[in-house]
């Protein structure tokens, strides 16, 4: 017999669900229905239809698209069972959460953690809004896996740093409002040199260059500072505690590039799907060409394996706290598995999969193409799978290195 | 690891603490050295009934506890560490085929004692050397049972066989009309030929049209288990070795080529985990279990198969002789990836499940 | 590297002088940027065919050198170190369409001028977007064919087809009756879809009944020839890649774990070269030619395929700029791994002619 | 037209193969045909035949079984084409060269090369005979792959060395005459302190034990030296040459092993052989596993790719005179595929070929588990395939250690 405590926490979860159901029903558009997430694996342009501004507007006004975020910073401030039933009921109707990106992802996390509380009460509610759109200056043309080795400076002007160097590989640099970077503010020491800044992208001095990716995109730029005045309140925690900061940020990152769910959704249509589609099925429904059909098998098999380690590690840190160990085995083998589909969905679409433009392909054929070779960055971005595997050795293995 | 509950951690450091001090690898090499056929020693077997490992899945009203399969899992996995020999895996899926297929008479007669470990039970199910459930020519009529079984393991030890035959699956107490042919395979366990020669045979009604494939099921998710059992120790060793060795003045370990292959080792060894483990949650929800069985049995054979590799070949020479436990890890596992389906045949039932 | 004869070194080296001199890399982006459908330089082909290469297989009596096929791939596998555009491959094997099946009037006619690179041939087979030259459902009555081939290979600037029809392989002349469209891939060089409707055709009666799969090995071998200039490439920009970067005060070239990844993709590479110089001198002596294909490009996909995809990640992120070279070889990989068939095909076509 | 010397070459090289045909008919026994070769990877017990020992020495006596070595020292004296008749004819009558082992594949090449006169004259005839049995006494307990580091040690007592030290992994050690060995004659050197000497093996204070291995053969020993005397003219070349000398020794071994001719004889059946017998065929002849069969041609691709580059290895070392380079590569792939083979073909059998002893398996099923698990010997001796990816990187490739 249920207790009566168990009783009325049903009957909230069931008022909740309702409410949700009624906010969708009253806000959602109905010409946005199943026209999916606007979360990308980098952002794009994204020029806003009316439609989508009144959704986003809908969500951000209530705090629903970081619905765990605290209300005070205009988050949703709701449980992490709520937010789970309003993701189950936005899915249920064709709709999706329009507010994402790196503010959401990685910023504001790190932020609501490091921040003061004028920066918290700055940031966030833009952020939470979607109004505002953050760009990470981490890396730089010398130091890529070797990420403290970094080089742009900021001198201690009294009331203000001023800001000289490049940065490489800014995420959506072009579009973006603001920058949290990591900036040298001491020579002396490698590591805690480093500090955690904001920039303004309009500020003056600032230029981004796009570079032209091997999948035609220009998702990345060059960043380049030049003689460029940061008010000290954007300092994050204190000088020098840029790289540990940085860290947990990164932290951030890999859980999204590498977490089941958000992975799950870049994949794209099934390979089972493609396959008999493309290569088409004998007579008891079987793929055609059963060397494939095993191929494909060996895949699902594996990715069922990720699948269920990424929910095994999601249960393990929620009941032991916080286990960062397996974040690199998840970054390395999602990334590896989402590589290894694109290049099994290329293979089974023959000349059909290798379209780069024009006249003779579908948009979804061109679009796994661009994906294909776009996502030959995952393994190399958010630490590379080099980078992954010394920390594996040596961090959990203790692997020492030769002294 | 899952997340367990306190009786799940209780009995599995009970286990570790049995296998390490009663049962470590030594034990294993001491009746191997004793060359029975049966291949186990009783009174390990009769310390894993008094502990209740042999009724973890059988329902109290019979007798057992009723912990579960992920509680059984856990037991398979710490005596797959060991290469501890014993038909509790074997006895255990035995009795599951009785618990879900079995009247209540058959459940009464049979369970309280398998639990009890006083009878061992075994299943008998392929006929030619390959896994292949579809290929059964083992005949019942009136109530006689005739074929033959062509590796049924633990058959030295067991007293009752759960025989797949034609028209659904049998018990066929040893004695008359059973005869055993030793086949003695890499592992040195017990294995062997098993003719039935109009041996009496008691019919599982229950169940359902699939009780085979649920029986089957629960016997790859159970070989799993002590494979990875076998996969974590092999691991665990190496690891070690390679912290130990020193090569042209450095320690072995600090090596980065061996690191990132260490590295790959661990992270295949966490997906074979998540693996297994889904398995056994699977048969503990009831949900999703045909599908959860074929992806813990296909991710074990694959990592075993990688891990016991590179453990001889990181371990080098030593790993080569019958003094280093690593080479007893892989004659066992290529016996254990090709029971109950190797890893084309699990491609295979994937993806006819997956409906392509 | 095969054993070369004094003709053959030179021959190479002189392809070797040109491609460095005269088209290294940045003249394959001047044509890209350039736009144009048939995606090569005319001028540069010019001066291949006064270099004698368009002829190198064609015998003297019909304007060639026959320096034989040995000698074809040396230059082949040059053009793609550098991914020079052009259709000389292409042609090569048109050319020897008609020496091995044409009459010798139509040697007469064509072969002077194909050796001569003024006409340029391409070969139209596939009517699917995957190799299947036995799914081909063009056909000709009356002298006339009538089909659709669906990404042909230097279509734009091919005078003369050898098209493949059910019966047998046609030569037919771009113009009336032949209608091309662009299929722009992801190596932006030019393939179309053509389509033939009533288009005039000249039948190539001789070579026997396996006259398509001999050209075909032609161009399976000829592609791998190319994609082995390319591997070797990859390869050696990688390794200057890894000699000159720095990342953790240390060039990368020291770190052992990628150490021992370039030592396999060396070996790799190794395999790679005598798969493929193995389907050339098999063409030269005229023995085994089908198997000696079937491993070439096998070897070929496999090894590029590998290659590709390591160049890129060992170069990091500048890897993925169109600023840098090695993504421009994996987008022209993947096109050639496809063409005339994918490493799948191949092995299906091992284990045939293996009778197994 | 051929002309005048070409015509008196080619009587000459039938001369010669109608003096072998004659020499096969007169001496080589019925009963041996097709037995097979005396060769094997590692040299067991061996207990002669009357009928193979009267081929033995009819071979030991024309010195046919070294074909190649000098005449002088009991050798063949024959030209390498003259050598290649002969293989041929004895495979056309199903004879074999019955004279082989470490004396013959490694150190008879090392000791022509770098022994003294007097040391050619006493240890090559028996070799060419086939009378004595070499093993090797390199590796030792704490050094494996780091050769050089061996501990073994002999001292200089005027008119003999006294030999202190233990061996592990000698090759028959516990049926063999004689070893060959590297000793430590100098601490202060890693490299330069170590010799080349020969030793006895019924020398007192010489002990052997065998080692059990995983296939439960004892193929190889454990050698103990105690106080052992070895007189000073068996030290091959200078005291602190060994090292020089060792290595070249390898390079004969390393040779051995990968070349692709006696990998090819050690492979066995054919895989598509086994496939057809142990699964079975379709209606049209094809295996009855299609993803089976496409594993099989797999690797019969990449087998034949082997076999060319060892032929492609012969054919550019002969024109361009040692090109050592590729060895690594050759003894790397080559056991890697030998391995791969062995696995799949336990694979194919299933149960059948997983035999250990004992009723129900047949000689083949149960001698290709011995060779299976053998065989994960390859990857390791002669050089670790991680030691040939070393010398791959660092000598080829020059990518050098960190300084």
């Amino acid at each position: 017999m249920a207790s009566r405590s168990t009783i009325e926490a049903q009957d909230e979860t069931e008022a909740f669900r309702e409410e949700v159901r009624q906010f969708v029903t009253q806000n959602f558009p109905d010409e946005l229905k199943n026209t999916g997430s606007a979360m990308s694996a980098v952002e794009g342009p994204d020029e806003e239809t009316p439609a989508q501004q009144s959704w986003r507007e809908a969500m951000g006004e209530r705090g629903w698209g970081v619905p765990t975020w605290p209300r005070e910073y205009g988050g949703g401030g709701l449980t992490r069972k709520q937010a789970a039933i309003l993701n189950e009921e936005l899915a249920k109707a064709g709709a999706y959460n329009p507010i994402g990106g790196m503010g959401v992802m990685m910023f504001g996390p790190t932020l609501l953690e490091y921040g003061s509380e004028e920066q918290k009460k700055e940031h966030i509610p833009p952020i939470a809004r979607g109004e505002i759109r953050w760009c990470q200056g981490y890396s730089e043309p010398n130091a890529g896996s070797d990420l403290a080795n970094l080089q742009t400076t900021a001198e201690d002007k009294g009331d203000h740093y001023l800001v000289n160097g490049q940065k490489t590989w800014t995420s959506g640099g072009q579009w973006a409002d603001k920058c949290f970077c990591l900036v040298r503010t001491d020579r002396s020491d490698k590591h805690k040199g480093i500090s955690f800044l904001l920039i303004d992208m309009d500020a003056p001095g600032v230029e981004v260059r796009p570079i032209q990716m091997i999948s035609g995109m220009s998702p990345f730029c060059e960043t380049f500072f030049t003689d460029v005045e940061v008010p000290k309140k954007n300092l994050v925690g204190e000088e020098g505690e840029g790289w540990t900061i940085g860290k947990r940020l990164l932290q951030h990152e890999r859980t999204n590039l590498s977490g089941g769910g958000s992975m799950a959704r870049m994949m794209g249509a099934s390979l089972p799907d493609i396959a008999r589609k493309y290569v088409g099925t004998d007579a008891e429904g079987r793929l055609a060409d059963p060397v494939l059909r095993d191929r494909i098998a060996d895949f699902e098999i594996r990715w069922s394996a990720f699948l269920l380690t990424a929910r095994r590690a999601a249960e393990e840190s929620k009941a032991q706290g916080g286990v960062a160990e397996i974040s690199s085995v998840l970054k390395k083998v999602g990334t590896k598995l989402g590589q290894e589909k694109a290049e099994l969905t290329i293979e089974i679409m023959g000349f059909q999969g290798l379209g780069w433009e024009g006249e003779g392909f579908s948009e979804s054929e061109l679009a796994g193409v661009r994906a294909w070779l776009f996502g030959k960055a995952t393994t190399i971005y958010g630490g590379s799978t080099e980078v992954q595997n010394n920390i594996i050795a040596k961090r959990v293995l203790g692997m020492l290195d030769h002294q | 690891m899952a997340v367990l509950s306190e009786e799940q951690e209780m009995l599995r450091d009970m286990a570790r603490d049995w296998t390490t001090n009663e049962s470590p690898v030594a034990e294993w090499r001491k009746v191997r050295a004793g060359g029975e056929a049966q291949a186990y020693d009783p009174a390990a077997y009769a310390a894993m009934a008094e502990m209740g490992w042999t009724g973890v899945v059988v329902p109290e009203e019979h007798g057992g506890s009723d912990f579960g399969w992920l509680s059984a899992g856990l037991v398979i996995e710490e005596l797959g560490k060991t290469l501890t020999a014993s038909p509790l895996a074997s006895s255990i899926v035995a009795a599951s085929a009785i618990i879900l297929g079995g009247s209540e008479e058959q459940k009464a007669k049979w369970l309280p004692q398998l639990a009890a470990g006083e009878v061992v039970g075994a299943l008998a199910v392929d006929e030619r050397p390959r896994h292949d459930p579809a290929a059964i020519e083992t005949q019942v009529s009136g109530g006689k049972l005739t074929g033959t079984k062509a590796f049924v393991h633990e058959a030295h030890g067991a007293d009752l066989f759960v025989v797949v035959a034609q028209d659904g699956l049998y018990l066929v107490k040893k004695g008359e009309g059973v005869t055993l042919s030793d086949r003695k395979l890499t592992d040195q366990r017990s294995h062997a030929e098993v003719k039935f020669d109009g041996a009496v045979a008691d019919t599982l009604k229950g169940g359902g049209d699939d009780l085979l494939d649920q029986v089957l099921d629960r016997a790859r998710i159970v070989t799993a288990c002590e494979m990875l059992g076998m996969a974590q120790q092999v691991f665990d060793t190496t690891l070690d070795y390679l912290k130990q060795r020193v090569q042209f003045n450095q320690v072995l370990a600090t090596f980065q080529a061996l690191q990132h292959r260490m590295a790959d080792l661990f992270a295949d060894l966490a997906l074979m985990r998540s693996a297994v483990e889904g398995g056994l949650q699977a048969l503990d929800s009831g949900f999703g279990v045909p599908r959860a069985a074929m992806v813990a049995k296909a991710e074990a054979n694959r990592v075993l198969n990688a891990m016991s590799r590179e453990g001889i070949q990181l371990h080098g020479g030593i790993g080569m002789t019958d003094e280093y436990d690593v080479g007893l890890y892989l004659k066992r596992a290529r016996v254990l990836e090709a029971s109950y389906g190797n890893i084309a045949f699990c491609r295979n039932r994937i993806a006819s499940l997956g409906g392509y």
